[in-house]
């Protein structure tokens, strides 16, 4: 990784044309969920060395978000899904 | 004597002469040499002077590890300093030039610092420039400063043309020496795309140096073959004068070609690249980059005339050039004797071979005199060598005359490229070398980087290597055969690696280019820097434009003998890009100067043109910022002009750089509604809203209006600075956060041409062009929808909103027809007394309405601290930042909020980003109050006006406060107010 | 120990400079310390340096995991500059700046600080009001901030593109006092200064875990065995996450590579520091003649110390939209650093909820400048269990609590601070 | 204001420059329309096609994917604001469309060099095996973003934002000027 990405939907594609937010972090709470459960989302990370899923955004292609597992010290790629697939972003 | 030119070099073409000037003089050297060639076909041994000891310098190298002959070659825009005399190729009329010596490179005054050797051992000015503590910036920087850097960069603007490209490739080969040659042809053959680059002018590699047989035929005849059949494959692409200078992830490979620059400036062709980079993208790469040359580290073995035993052979064999008349090999390795071969072939004397083996097993049997188990421990002469002492192994020293002296330490592969992504060599006593990484991303080294000897078996390594990759590929391949039945390869390198000679006398240089010496090495470990790593940043070794090509290695020797341990032990210091020095121009490529980034033209910029338009840079869009007529000299008059014309009568705006996003869906409601922080699911099909997004952490992110064109479908607008971010953030909010709702989205910011049409006269105007009723009643303040136009020929939508604060429509139309609708209205509005106006006024009018913009939504304010807290549902379930908006951080009392702010006295200006003070505190931080957001001439008041954000906000209507620019060392009496200075019971909005 | 001096310089230059001492010991971790300091960054140093000079705290370790300086203080631009913009930030930089100024006769080591003068360049409007509202709170501190205008630009910096830039330049602002340092003598003067002070260095110890008692720590188990302990401080920086993963601590952190560049070395060719406002670059002139310079992090989380190619361009772009004379000089060699990048771009530096460790941390890429400061406020938390007076808005409940230090406005994204 | 002349203005620079490159050829494509299709989750090409010419069988053109579920309806002929809203009209709730005609802008780049010249914008690998005549991918041109499709051997369209057509189209001409 880092200088190509193969998007599920584009194939490969170099880093330019994506835009990158971070760390698949917990879920979004539900409603009502209290204050920490929110700190916790918006700004706490795992932030680990080694496998590591994050939200990639083909910007420059398919406009789809992608979830990239993705090795933080070789860079390797394991797999990338469209973000959608996963729900990981959690339920209102 | 010196170097001169002779027989033969299979490189140059006699009959091609061309002149050149080397610091002034005129000389010549043929077509098919280097600058380095030339310059000792010439006999100029002293081409360069070193960066500290100013010693004089000859040329080492016959390649891109050079670390002496660096010249500063060209003038003005293309002057190229720090240019390596052994790759620049010779063209007619090129200037080159010495560097870092003055007054000239024959009698440098900087020579003194020879002297001052002692003081200025590695990190010497770590200890010393302290006292008295002033001095340091204001004596001795600026000398160190002056006396440091090698070339001059000028300062002229480069008329060169560059770009970048992208390949692809089954196979990369790296190198076209006889391994990569081989891995190429093997690989072209079996039908995969093959792309084979080398840094030199010519493919060849090694066979360029060689001036005998391969197998049974000249060298060179052997290689025209192998090139003849490659350039006739069309899926092999040949990239010659290209280098390959980084691995990056995923196999691309960052490459420079460098297209032009062998050639005079009369035949530049100003529509091709100078420099062309490549990114290559590969599925498997051949390593073939070779081994270099490594010198050995002995008293004096930086005078010129020393030179590396296969750059001699190269000079030689391949350019006609003899490196003096009697010359001495000190080498302790085998195949450094085909140096010594060659020479005498070429009828040169060869006055000694010194070789510090004590029983060296080689098929050496010529005439020259075979010193074993001796090493070369000083040399002597004053511009070039004259002589060398040898100490032998029982102790004794000889001097004998030579006027040049070839050296061979051994070879260290060219592991570079397999390093970059991290991957560390590994040490082979067997080969005294740091050897390629194990590496499990597809790239397989192969001939003299994985340490191969010989032609022959560097033939049928790179064969070798290429079918296995082609095998995983899926290819079928035979190994490309070259060399028929070949026997005479078997050439035993039985290298005794030796790092510095002990006895040295005098300077002893391991770094040539930072003049760093064993010494500085030997001091480096005494004062606790011995980690390789903090030697090389404590003595500089490795880190001048050769990146230590010939120096690294030994200064790890000699770590590893004074440690005791192995080199191995020791490691190397980190491999990165750049394998060598690149251009800021091919980097850049074609994005310099004015098309650094991309314009975006609004579908009305020709309508604004001819009208007189200034325009202003708001990000990649160009927008008109203001419209100056006859005589307007000054952009207030034109503004003031606008703005006023405005209030009176009516005006027109292009608007079109708006974000505009359509949305659809039957989830399209409960989504907007998430997205914003106020309420949407209720918003009726005609009718538009303002709405503000947070973000997540409750912080206001954007504002724009939203309008329900259809059930299901809307059309969002957003402010023109985060238009791409916020489509960005809803997909995100779509995809990611709610994939089960229905909602679907499209950016529409192009396909319209948007204008504001604004002033009481408005619908006087618009009415002429619209053929729907567009009175107070029929499309109220807010109504939004479509509209028929022109009697029906065009339609368009109309949305009643204004950012002025006047009466005010905006109008969309499809982007192609803008300026003619723009022109219409101009011509509607003729005698209402229209005119355009641009951002400029239509930012003086939001700041007399106290309206806000990214100034005062910085991305640190809540919308409470805007004044419009009350717009924050309190009875949604869940949208963004809800949660988050109410940290005990986010709704403290003494948060800065909204307000205006006035001069006491109105001819009193002031500038925005002022701070706020109150009347009578110190000038301090902690009394900060705020500062002004915005500010501006209101020529409706006829004063200056401004936003600000203030702690306390609202309540502090009508105090006194002091309005403090210290970098302007002024400070106004300033009274805060009402944010909405005009109209603000926004009657006209409505009217 | 050895000082260094104009004369112990001559005499050893008459012995062939034999008898150089080591700048500092290299010794064996102790079974027992009272304040071990994880990272051997300029922080760790700086940290250990001032606990024992300043506080009295002499029965310390520095623990580190690779070479003496292999982080990230070995590989930045080393630009200082005190141009802060928020209340919580502007006095700790400002003090920091003031102990830059001493620093070289404090710890007897020429650390080469050099006070050329930063410049940000501004391309609109609102990048000047932004400046100017900066310059202003600079100068509420006493901080030294000029606006230039165009012409007074050009007569500095008249290499500058103004002619024919995508980004036209309306001006800077300077603040002269900035400039830059040599980075790595900043690592071996801390070092040699805690040394002689009593603190031991310890290379290549890997802090691998550390062990606590309910909510105390107790010690820590590296790659050279285990050592106890009454205090932890960490200053770890790009590596901040895992080590605070060590004691189950999330943190609003993300790792990010920052790349940086030197050119070939060239005669004098810029005499400040410029920054660029329409792009990320910035540049200086190394001692020694290299350009040095930089952009961006790279987007995604990283622990490789390196950087992509994409990256390299758009940086060298934005150099040469600045400066076109640039076209021909070669760029010598890049590397990466990590970043411990905050969700609001300023530093950590606190309690945690463990009683007896600290944390210091999220420097994103700006924590060199802050180097002595942070040394010396990290030295009084530790020693006296209280923040210094310049640095206490940077505790770790801000993000909870919603008091962030957000000098960029952009929020709770980690790469885009 | 009813009679008023309603021009289209083109945002390509009026004269197409062009056309002197003996390999490469660069010309505006001014006519026709591109009509941005959104589907939801359970939308299919099959079934839009299949609608398409229940609907509108005599606008012809042809669907490109930029995004699973999304496509760009692209023809030649002139499609008015009338039958675009009837069309849209008759579309089931599954797909929705947007009139793109204006907002995305398309040329025709076509000659023996143009690969070499589309290398020097786009990292998609252009080689006739690996990319075939009737594809087409939204990438990026440079820094533009572009949908590029092959529509012969040697002849690409490429369809740009219109904001972003002066730049690319002055870019193409620099890549394209060393064949001349
Ligand atoms: C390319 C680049 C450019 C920069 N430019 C600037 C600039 O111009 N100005 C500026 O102010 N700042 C700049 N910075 C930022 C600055 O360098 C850092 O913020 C600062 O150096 C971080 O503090 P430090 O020196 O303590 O970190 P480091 O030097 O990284 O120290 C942390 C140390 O902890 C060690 N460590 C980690 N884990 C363990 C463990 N488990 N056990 C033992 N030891 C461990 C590491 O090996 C490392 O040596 C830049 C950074 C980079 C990479
Ligand atoms: N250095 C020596 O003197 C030495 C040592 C061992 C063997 N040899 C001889 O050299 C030959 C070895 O053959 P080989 O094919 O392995 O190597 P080679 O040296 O013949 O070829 C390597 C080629 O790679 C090129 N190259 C290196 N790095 C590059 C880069 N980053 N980008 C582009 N090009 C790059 C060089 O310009 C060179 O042409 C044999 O003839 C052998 O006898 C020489
Ligand atoms: C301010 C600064 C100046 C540098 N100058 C040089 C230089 O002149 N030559 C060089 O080879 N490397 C130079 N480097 C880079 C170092 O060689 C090295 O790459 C960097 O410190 C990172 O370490 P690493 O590459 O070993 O990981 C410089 C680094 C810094 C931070
Ligand atoms: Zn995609």
């Amino acid at each position: 990784m880092s200088s190509l990405v193969k998007c599920p939907h584009c194939g490969l594609r170099p880093r330019e044309e994506f835009a990158i937010r971070g760390e698949v972090a917990t879920p979004r709470p539900k409603a009502g969920a209290d204050e920490s459960a929110w700190f916790d989302h918006v700004y706490l990370r795992d932030n680990p060395r080694g496998e590591h899923r994050e939200y990639w955004h083909h910007a420059g292609g398919c406009r789809r978000w992608l979830v990239l597992s993705r090795n933080t010290v070789t860079h390797d790629i394991s797999d990338v899904v469209d973000a959608s697939t996963l729900k990981v972003g959690g339920d209102a | 004597m010196t170097s001169f030119r002779i027989e033969g070099g299979t490189l140059i073409d006699r009959n091609d002469v061309r002149s050149f000037t080397f610091n002034g003089t005129k000389l010549s050297g043929f077509a098919g040499d280097t600058v380095a060639s030339a310059l000792l076909a010439n006999g100029k041994q002293v081409v360069g002077r070193s960066f500290k000891y100013h010693r004089p310098r000859g040329i080492l190298s016959a390649g891109a590890a050079e670390p002496n002959a660096l010249l500063t070659i060209g003038r003005d825009g293309r002057r190229d300093p720090n240019t390596r005399a052994t790759i620049a190729e010779l063209f007619d009329g090129l200037e080159a030039r010495s560097q870092n010596c003055w007054p000239n490179v024959d009698f440098d005054v900087g020579a003194v610092n020879g002297l001052l050797g002692p003081f200025l051992g590695a990190g010497f000015y770590y200890k010393t420039f302290m006292w008295p503590a002033a001095f340091w910036e204001k004596v001795y920087e600026p000398i160190i400063r002056k006396a440091a850097g090698l070339g001059r960069a000028g300062y002229d603007p480069d008329p060169a043309y560059y770009e970048k490209c992208w390949a692809h490739c089954d196979v990369l080969v790296i190198g076209a020496g006889p391994s990569g040659l081989a891995a190429a042809l093997t690989a072209g053959r079996s039908g995969a795309r093959v792309i084979i680059a080398d840094e030199g002018g010519q493919l060849g590699g090694g066979i360029l140096a060689e001036g005998g047989m391969i197998g049974d035929k000249p060298a060179d005849a052997t290689l025209a073959d192998i090139v003849g059949e490659l350039h006739a494959l069309p899926n092999v692409e040949i990239k010659t004068r290209t280098t390959i200078f980084g691995a990056y992830d995923d196999q691309v490979f960052g490459a420079v070609e460098r297209v032009q620059k062998h050639l005079p400036e009369s035949a530049i062709n100003p529509d091709r690249a100078m420099e062309r980079l490549w990114r290559i993208v590969a599925k498997h790469t051949i390593l073939a980059t070779g081994a270099e040359e490594r010198p050995i580290v002995f008293g004096g073995n930086d005078r010129p005339g020393v030179m590396m035993a296969g750059a001699m052979r190269t000079y030689l064999n391949a350019f006609g050039v003899a490196p003096g008349k009697r010359v001495a090999l000190f080498a302790n390795n085998n195949q450094a004797y085909q140096t010594a071969i060659d020479l005498e072939a070429r009828g040169i004397e060869v006055a000694a071979i010194i070789d510090p083996r004590t029983c060296p097993n080689t098929r050496y049997q010529g005439k020259a005199r075979h010193i074993a188990g001796a090493m070369v421990r000083d040399t002597d002469g004053r511009k070039g060598i004259k002589s060398i002492t040898v100490r032998h192994d029982d102790g004794r020293d000889e001097v004998i005359n030579v006027d040049a002296l070839a050296v061979s330490g051994g070879y260290s592969p060219i592991v570079h490229l397999a390093c970059h992504r991290g991957a560390k060599p590994v040490w082979s006593d067997q080969h005294a070398g740091f050897m390629p990484p194990e590496t499990s991303d597809g790239m397989t080294p192969a001939g003299a980087v994985a340490g191969n000897v010989g032609i022959a078996s560097c033939f049928d390594a790179g064969a070798k290597a290429a079918v296995a990759a082609l095998d995983a590929l899926g290819f079928s391949a035979q190994p490309a055969n070259l060399l028929g039945s070949d026997k005479s390869d078997d050439i035993r390198q039985d290298i005794v690696a030796l790092w510095s000679v002990p006895s040295s006398m005098g300077k002893a240089f391991v770094d040539y280019q930072n003049d760093v010496t064993a010494g500085d090495i030997n001091l480096a470990m005494r004062e606790g820097y011995d980690h390789v790593e903090l030697a090389k940043r404590y003595t500089t070794n490795g880190m001048a434009t050769d990146q230590g090509k010939t120096s690294n290695v030994n200064a790890i020797g000699i770590l590893a003998e004074n440690k005791g341990v192995s080199p191995g032990e020791i490691g190397t210091t980190t491999f990165r890009p750049f394998y060598t020095p690149v251009s800021f121009g091919a980097l850049v490529g074609a994005s310099k100067g004015f098309e650094f980034q991309p314009v975006r033209k609004s579908p009305l910029h020709g309508w604004a043109v001819r009208n007189g338009a200034k325009f202003v840079e708001t990000g990649l869009w160009y927008r008109s910022s203001w419209f100056p007529k006859d005589g307007e000299t000054f952009w207030r008059d034109s503004v003031d002009r606008e703005v006023l014309n405005v209030r009176s009568n009516v005006g027109i705006c292009d608007v079109s750089t708006l974000g505009k996003i359509e949305i659809f869906g039957a989830d399209a409601a409960e989504f907007l509604n998430r997205v914003y922080c106020n309420a949407f699911l209720k918003l009726p099909v005609g009718k538009a809203r303002y709405g503000i997004m947070l973000r997540e952490d409750g912080l206001v992110y954007d504002d724009g209006t939203t309008s329900c064109l259809a059930e299901n479908h809307y059309f969002m607008t957003t402010t023109t600075a985060l238009a791409a971010g916020v489509l960005t953030h809803l997909e995100f909010c779509a995809q990611v956060l709610w994939p089960d709702l229905d909602v679907r989205m499209a950016s529409a910011t192009d396909q319209w041409a948007q204008m504001a049409i604004a002033g009481p006269k408005t619908r006087d105007v618009l009415s002429q062009i619209i053929d729907d009723d567009i009175s107070n009643e029929a499309f109220p303040f807010l109504a939004a929808r479509e509209v028929s136009m022109f009697g029906g020929r065009l339609k368009g939508r109309l949305f009643r909103i204004s950012f002025s604060g006047e009466l005010a429509f905006e109008i969309a139309v499809p982007a192609g027809y803008g300026e003619s609708v723009a022109d219409a209205i101009m011509a509607a509005g003729k005698e209402h007394g229209i005119a355009p106006y641009g951002t400029e006024a239509l930012g003086v009018m939001r700041i007399e309405k106290g309206h806000v913009t990214h100034a005062e939504i910085n991305g640190t304010v809540t919308p409470a601290d805007l004044g419009m807290g009350r717009m924050v549902s309190v009875k949604k379930d869940d949208f963004i930042g809800q949660v988050m908006n109410l940290r005990e951080g986010l709704v403290d009392p003494s948060r800065p909020a909204l307000v205006g702010i006035k001069p006491k006295s109105p001819s009193d200006k002031f500038a925005t980003g002022s701070h706020i003070l109150n009347v009578g505190d110190e000038v301090s931080l902690e009394n900060d109050q705020g500062y002004v957001t915005s500010m501006c001439h209101s020529p409706n008041l006829g004063h200056a006006i401004g936003l600000a954000l203030v702690k306390g906000g609202p309540e502090r209507y009508g105090e006194e406060v002091v309005i403090w620019n210290g970098l302007a060392g002024s400070a106004v009496a300033g009274i805060i107010c009402n944010p909405a200075f005009v109209d603000p019971e926004n009657e006209k909005l409505h009217a | 120990m050895m000082r260094y001096s104009a004369l112990s310089l001559l005499g050893n230059a008459f012995s062939k400079n034999k008898n150089w001492k080591p700048a500092w010991r290299n010794p064996d971790p102790k079974p027992h310390y009272d304040v071990i300091i994880i990272g051997g960054g300029g922080h760790g140093l700086a940290t250990a340096y001032y606990l024992s000079k300043v506080f009295g705290v002499r029965n310390v370790a520095v623990l580190e995991k690779g070479y003496l300086g292999s982080g990230n203080i070995g590989r930045n631009t080393t630009i200082i500059r005190s141009n802060y913009l928020l209340q919580g930030n502007n006095p700790f930089y400002e003090f920091s700046m003031k102990l830059w100024e001493g620093l070289e006769q404090d710890f007897n080591f020429n650390a080469m600080v050099s006070q050329r003068g930063v410049i940000n360049l501004f391309h609109s409007d609102a990048q000047r009001d932004a400046y100017t509202r900066r310059g202003n709170a600079m100068r509420l501190h006493g901080v030294d901030a000029d606006l230039l205008g165009r012409d007074q630009l050009r007569e500095k910096l008249p290499f500058l593109d103004y002619e024919n830039a995508r980004f036209p330049i309306m001006g800077g602002l300077m603040q002269k006092r900035g400039g830059t340092v040599r980075h790595d003598a900043v690592a071996w003067g801390f070092a040699r200064g805690a040394d002689q002070h009593g603190v031991d260095i310890i290379q290549n110890c890997e802090v691998t875990a550390i062990d606590r008692e309910g909510d105390q720590v107790t010690g820590v188990q590296t790659t050279r065995g285990a050592i106890k302990c009454n205090k932890i401080g960490m200053a770890v920086a790009g590596n901040s996450s895992h080590v605070a993963g060590m004691v189950d601590m999330r943190l609003p952190i993300e790792s990010h590579a920052l790349q940086a560049f030197v050119s070939e070395g060239l005669k004098p060719f810029i005499d400040t520091v410029v920054t660029f406002g329409a792009g990320h670059f910035y540049v200086s002139q190394s001692d020694k003649g290299g350009l040095v310079f930089g952009g961006d992090i790279e987007g995604y989380n990283s622990y490789a110390q390196r950087g992509n190619l994409a990256c390299v361009e758009h940086v060298a772009e934005a150099g040469m939209a600045m400066i076109p004379a640039l076209s021909r000089v070669r760029i010598l060699r890049s590397w990466g650093g990590i970043m411990d990048m905050s969700m609001d771009g300023t530093p950590i530096m606190d309690r945690t909820h463990l009683g007896n460790l600290y944390f210091n941390g999220g420097w994103c890429y700006g924590g060199f400048k802050a180097t002595p400061a942070s040394g010396y406020c990290f030295a009084h938390l530790l020693a006296k269990d209280e923040p210094h007076e310049t640095a206490t808005e940077f505790r770790m409940d801000r993000f909870a609590r919603g008091y962030l230090l957000d000098e960029k406005g952009v929020g709770a994204q980690a790469n885009l601070h | 204001m009813r009679d008023f002349p309603l021009n289209i203005v083109s945002p390509f620079p009026a004269k197409p420059a062009a056309n002197g490159h003996a390999a490469v050829h660069i010309a505006p494509i001014g006519d026709g329309f591109v009509f941005h299709v959104l589907g939801n989750a359970g939308a299919t090409e099959g079934s839009l096609k299949k609608l398409i010419n229940d609907i509108a069988p005599e606008l012809g053109g042809a669907l490109c994917s930029p995004s699973p579920h999304q496509w760009f309806w692209i023809g030649s002929c002139e499609v008015s604001q009338d039958r675009f809203a009837e069309i849209l009209a008759k579309l089931p709730d599954g797909f929705a469309m947007t009139d793109q005609t204006h907002g995305r802008v398309r040329m025709a780049v076509s000659g023996v060099k143009v690969r070499d010249v589309l290398a020097k914008g786009t990292m998609i690998d252009l080689a006739p095996d690996v990319f075939a005549v009737g594809q087409s991918a939204m990438t990026q041109i440079g820094q533009i973003g572009a949908m590029i499709t092959r529509t012969d051997d040697d002849c690409f369209e490429i369809m740009v934002l219109r904001s972003f057509a002066v730049s690319l189209w002055d870019e193409l001409h620099h890549m394209a000027a060393e064949f001349k």
